[in-house]
């Protein structure tokens, strides 16, 4: 099953499981996702449950925070969290900060969804990573899935989460495909961290777009120097599940760190950060993170690949933690 | 090219970026008498036409609950002294950051909440106390949250203008100008979804329809028949900025129109007129989701917040407009009606002066919140 | 209740939550016939108002520069079959991304843009090819750039949805729909500013016009009076989504009213109308820096970016607008009006053919742009 | 000279200095700017020069990027910085990108200023420190002054330079008192470190609200240990400064970041991360971050004392690097 259909099926069952449940975006009833994640709901579910809004992100933002408010259960799709910048006073002033200065009384059960990143030549208004962004403000839970069993699995958790939770898809990986268990009750719970390889030498922290090439980095690495690398996912950047990461890093001694955003003030840094407070005494050497470059994306398809993290940047990374 | 509808007197041209701009020295502001933004809220006018209606207002009135009228009077008092009393003991130092106080716009909360069902809800901006109040949150709850007391209705955490509610169907308190149209539009969204025919009152001031989420927010409303009433409080600043300076036009109940909605203005100086406007909003909302824009015009008689030393208006403008005080205009009509005496008037401020005595009270001997509150409320479970 | 303005053919209805909607089973689309949203464009009605004023505008017509009238016809084929080479070679895989086609709005752009004179701006969305090239940049800069190669006309760094010339007074392509609207109102803003008489022409797809943006930016501009002319290029559809379904009202032009501006509906296959409109409201913008609202009604032949299969309309639709194609019925005029002859038209054609696939073969040979490129233009010395 | 008076300075100096400058924002003309920081500007300069605008935050960020371009240089005021995600879009999509996605033709001249950060009890909507959420884009600058001399200097220099800056002010500070030369040509340029006091066991990097705590720390210990703290102040967040950062861990080998921000994903988390990458050998403890709690800020006067960093969390974060 693809990531595509993982989603499509987490939506589809958590659709049915309860009604409170309705999705909201640009595009994703009739015209079936821009990206068809929601293909078919539409068809299925009708006017009600799967609704097409106006370009106006700020807007149906605004609505799902109050239709939450209410006891509805809104998954709100950004057709890219590009434009969700758009909407961002919404999420961070609203419903990331409601519960707490209601005093408790209104939690905001809502999912807001959609591809974050680059997706082959879109430019610099369309390829953003934003996951620092709404990373930095309490009250949000951040999750960043790479494969199809994980997409359908945190999916399902964020939609019944009573919180508002940040759900970042990858458009150049929806057609990736994993196995997905064929269960309605399968959910993965946010906050856990999954090793996606195990290794002893070296652990590369990925998630999203650079799992996969962490994993490709790594049978590289294995192949040619005989070091063996584990792969650790966190899946949900918030609450981040530290001490998987820990743990494996005072195993290997050495930390790569690969991610899709720019690197200023990234998830990567928390990350590196944490990492020396938990385990300071255990690193041989400076954890290596790879980011985007320092630049808005460039269109031209060369700049565009110069300016990604890639299998050659990690394994030249991981080597040089590794010293090979 | 079009004028700007309505409006009465000019009052404010808006001018700005002379043409002829490159003169290294300052230049001055020059009017562009091309421009008609005109006076929102001509009181005399207003007078008029309040008079014109009287007689029907004795009438309704007449026809009204005793217990109703009464409880309506009462609100707007406890409403008017609850806020005086804000206002000194926030200069002693009791309330923290901003507060912004109601005294004038009464009419406006009352009016259009008591004409409220079961299972309506309101939501409004920082300016939040008396909504709070008439909603159900008690006084004590009130006060003492301003004092950011472990009593305060959100438990010191919200403050001023963050008053929240559950229970009362009180959706808050919000401080991003503009921000709560959308959530409100939500808010009657979950409504109509519910499959119920209960309707939301969005509270905002003139100066947040112009922020983008008005007009996006009011297309999806009607769009989709959303049962929203929103209830733009015109009273003529946002800040120290006239609606003449920040708008291009007079009449915000005419921008109803460029989205097909229904549009009303109504002077919010007259509580039943403020209450009648809501009623026929309310019927169009129950029925199929309908939402109507309101524009009530009163006038905000304190600075914007406490903070605020107001210099941007003069005496005579503020006693102008308390010419037609809310409070008086109505206890002129109940009188009239001979609903009410001047006994029980002064029986009314007597409670609604012990009610505030008891909420200071309260909150003076409430706890501050323990520390562990901090990390408390961040997540539900 | 205010029903929704003009529009003539009822076509789609604005359907959602359905009030009673507590059953656990999924509820199909309910109509609400209350609500009157109706076809932005009834293609006979464009034709017959077309015919009544085909008069006035052969007179008009004859009395406008016989070089202009060719350069304006040239341009409206060279857009047409630059983006059909765009379609092609895009299939063929060389160009990456987003790839949005103007076909079937050449009269807006051309209309609109050969009105203006020296020091004037323009800026739109990411559907920019076209309006690039009247600009002025050429159309081997355009394709070079659609191919990323380094001689694109921001060096392969923007792609389709960002051509700019800073020296043709072309400010864009911008992909964030509707963020245009805000960077245009500035633009004029400058123009005045600085003292000139000059205006910027912003254009954007009625979709945009959804966003709060274009609500504060239309607030300004009429408060202050900058010289901006928001043309709205209502060609129907934003993506799969129509206007119906999608906004409120039928009649974008109005919605001018609620900012007290000048609006004005135009026939956006007509490309002499269009110039007419735009040139009224020029004139209204350098006399004292009045805005404009323009709703220029189109029709997107293409789907709406080179990924989009439109399953959203038939082919019966598409043929009905393309009957009034703007490219025909110029032609018409120009022959009826005796400027040119078929020969003349076959002559534009293979001259617009030419220069097509010299930018074709242009952005061919050109090379991408070398890696060090990544790093430059991030910041300015 | 206060912090208030310094800023207001530079303003009016670069308003005499370059007619294309222009100030726009809520209340800053006829009002004279809501913390008074424009104080006496619009008498002096007009309705040209200094601009009321609607409460319309995306509005008038995006009417200043427009006349950036067009060879203006606004200076955009947000009331406060939280207004600010409002215009978010405006300022990462459009300002930033403008002069990378035009290849160099359009750079955008413009500074937005207003205060960042905690002001007394205004609550979680009013409340928020927006540096990292604003450094984690490329084609930004971001200044952050703590003295009366830097916050001319540098804003002189931000309203000079031909690029979007993000100049954040704090608000209890407006009113903090020092010298400034008196001098219409004193800049200070972006991207320098300063150090604000010398120190050889320990170094503290503050910024803007933790800079005169970091100083108050600093004596303490020193008095009651005995151990010299050197802080720093980046002053300019983007460029960052990171060499004399470094040169001053490299001397002191134990580092504190003190920040008024959240810390997931913060600045405090990029430095510490940098910092590891050039002085991995150097450090004698894992650095040591102090931010603001990990919830929305609370309006109760003790639960925001709690919520903030402190001159005590701050002596005690030292401590801890020191082993004292
Ligand atoms: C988005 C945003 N911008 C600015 C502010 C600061 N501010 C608070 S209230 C206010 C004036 C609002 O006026 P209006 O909407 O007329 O309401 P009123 O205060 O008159 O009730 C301003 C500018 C804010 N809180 N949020
Ligand atoms: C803020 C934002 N939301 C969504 C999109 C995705 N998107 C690109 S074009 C488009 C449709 C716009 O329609 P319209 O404004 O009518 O212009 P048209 O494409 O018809 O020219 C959408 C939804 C975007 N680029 N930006
Ligand atoms: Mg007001
Ligand atoms: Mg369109």
């Amino acid at each position: 099953m693809t990531i595509r259909d993982a989603l499509n099926a987490a939506l589809r069952e958590e659709l049915i499981r309860d009604e409170n449940v309705f999705i909201i975006g640009e595009e994703v009833a009739e015209y079936d996702g821009a990206y068809k994640v929601t293909r078919g709901l539409w068809k299925e579910f009708g006017d009600k449950r799967v609704v097409d809004s106006p370009i106006t992100e700020l807007g149906f933002a605004g609505l799902g925070v109050g239709a939450a408010m209410a006891g509805l259960r809104p998954v709100v799709e950004f057709m890219t969290w590009n434009f969700s910048i758009l909407a961002a006073d919404q999420i961070i002033n609203h419903a990331a900060k409601m519960y707490y200065m209601s005093g408790g009384q209104f939690n905001i059960p809502i999912v807001f969804r959609g591809p974050n990143g680059s997706a082959y030549q879109v430019s610099s208004q369309h390829s953003q990573a934003l996951e620092a962004f709404y990373a930095n403000f309490p009250g949000l839970k951040v999750v960043m899935p790479s494969t199809a069993a994980d997409a359908k699995g945190l999916l399902k958790s964020a939609i019944r989460d009573d919180n508002p939770v940040i759900f970042l898809e990858q458009e150049t990986m929806y057609g990736m495909k994993g196995e997905v268990p064929d269960d309605e009750d399968f959910t993965i719970p946010l906050g856990v961290a999954d090793i996606k390889r195990e290794g002893a030498d070296c652990t590369i922290v990925a998630r999203s777009f650079t799992v996969p090439q962490a994993l490709k980095a790594a049978e590289q690495i294995q192949a040619e120097f005989g070091v063996s690398v584990e792969v650790v996912d966190p899946r949900t950047i918030k609450p981040l599940d530290i001490e998987t990461i820990v743990n494996s890093v005072k195993k290997t001694n050495r930390l790569v760190i690969a991610e899709e955003s720019h690197a200023f003030a990234s998830v990567g840094a928390e990350i590196s950060h944490q990492v020396m407070e938990h385990a300071f005494d255990y690193l041989d050497a400076p954890v290596k993170r790879i980011s985007t470059a320092e630049a808005p994306m460039p269109y031209a398809r060369n700049l565009e690949v110069a300016a990604l993290p890639s299998v050659e940047k990690i394994v030249a990374a991981v080597r040089e933690v590794c010293y090979l | 090219m079009p004028k700007t509808a309505a409006g009465r007197k000019t009052e404010t041209k808006s001018a700005k970026l002379s043409a002829n701009g490159n003169n290294k020295t300052a230049s001055k502001p020059e009017p562009d008498n091309d421009s008609a933004v005109t006076d929102v809220y001509d009181v005399e006018q207003a007078q008029a036409e309040y008079v014109k209606r009287r007689k029907s207002q004795l009438t309704a009135i007449k026809k009204l609950d005793k217990d109703l009228l009464g409880e309506m009077l009462y609100q707007m008092i406890l409403g008017r002294l609850f806020e005086r009393k804000c206002a000194e003991v926030y200069r002693m130092g009791k309330i923290g950051g901003f507060c912004h106080l109601y005294i004038g716009q009464e009419a406006i909360a009352v009016g259009s909440m008591m004409a409220l069902k079961e299972g309506d809800y309101v939501l409004t901006s920082y300016r939040d106390h008396v909504q709070a109040m008439i909603a159900g949150i008690t006084p004590e709850a009130v006060m003492a949250e301003l004092y950011g007391k472990a009593t305060g209705n959100v438990g010191g955490k919200g403050g001023s203008m963050h008053m929240f509610s559950k229970e009362k169907g009180f959706f808050g308190g919000h401080g991003i100008v503009g921000g709560q149209i959308g959530v409100g539009t939500g808010m009657a969204y979950a409504q109509k979804y519910k499959g119920t025919d209960n309707v939301t009152l969005c509270f905002f001031g003139e100066a947040a329809v112009n922020q983008g989420l008005f007009h996006e927010s009011l297309n999806m409303a009607q769009l989709w028949k959303i049962p929203c009433i929103y209830i733009c409080e015109n009273n003529k600043y946002g800040m120290g900025t006239s609606q003449a300076r920040a708008m291009s036009i007079a009449n915000i109940a005419k921008k109803a129109e460029g989205y097909g909605m229904a549009g009303e203005f109504v002077d919010g100086m007259d509580v039943m007129a403020v209450r009648e406007a809501t009623l026929r909003a309310i019927e169009r909302a129950r029925k199929d989701g309908s939402p109507t824009l309101l524009e009530v015009r009163a006038y905000r008689y304190m600075g914007h917040s406490m903070s605020d030393p107001g210099k941007y208006r003069t005496t005579e403008e503020i006693k102008k407009y308390q010419q037609r005080d809310p409070i008086a205009l109505f206890q002129d009509s109940l009188k009239e009606a001979k609903v009410f005496t001047d006994q029980d008037f002064e029986d009314f401020n007597a409670k609604a002066a012990a009610a505030v005595e008891a909420a200071v009270k309260f909150a003076d001997e409430s706890p501050f919140p323990d520390e562990s509150e901090l990390m408390t409320d961040v997540f539900a479970e």
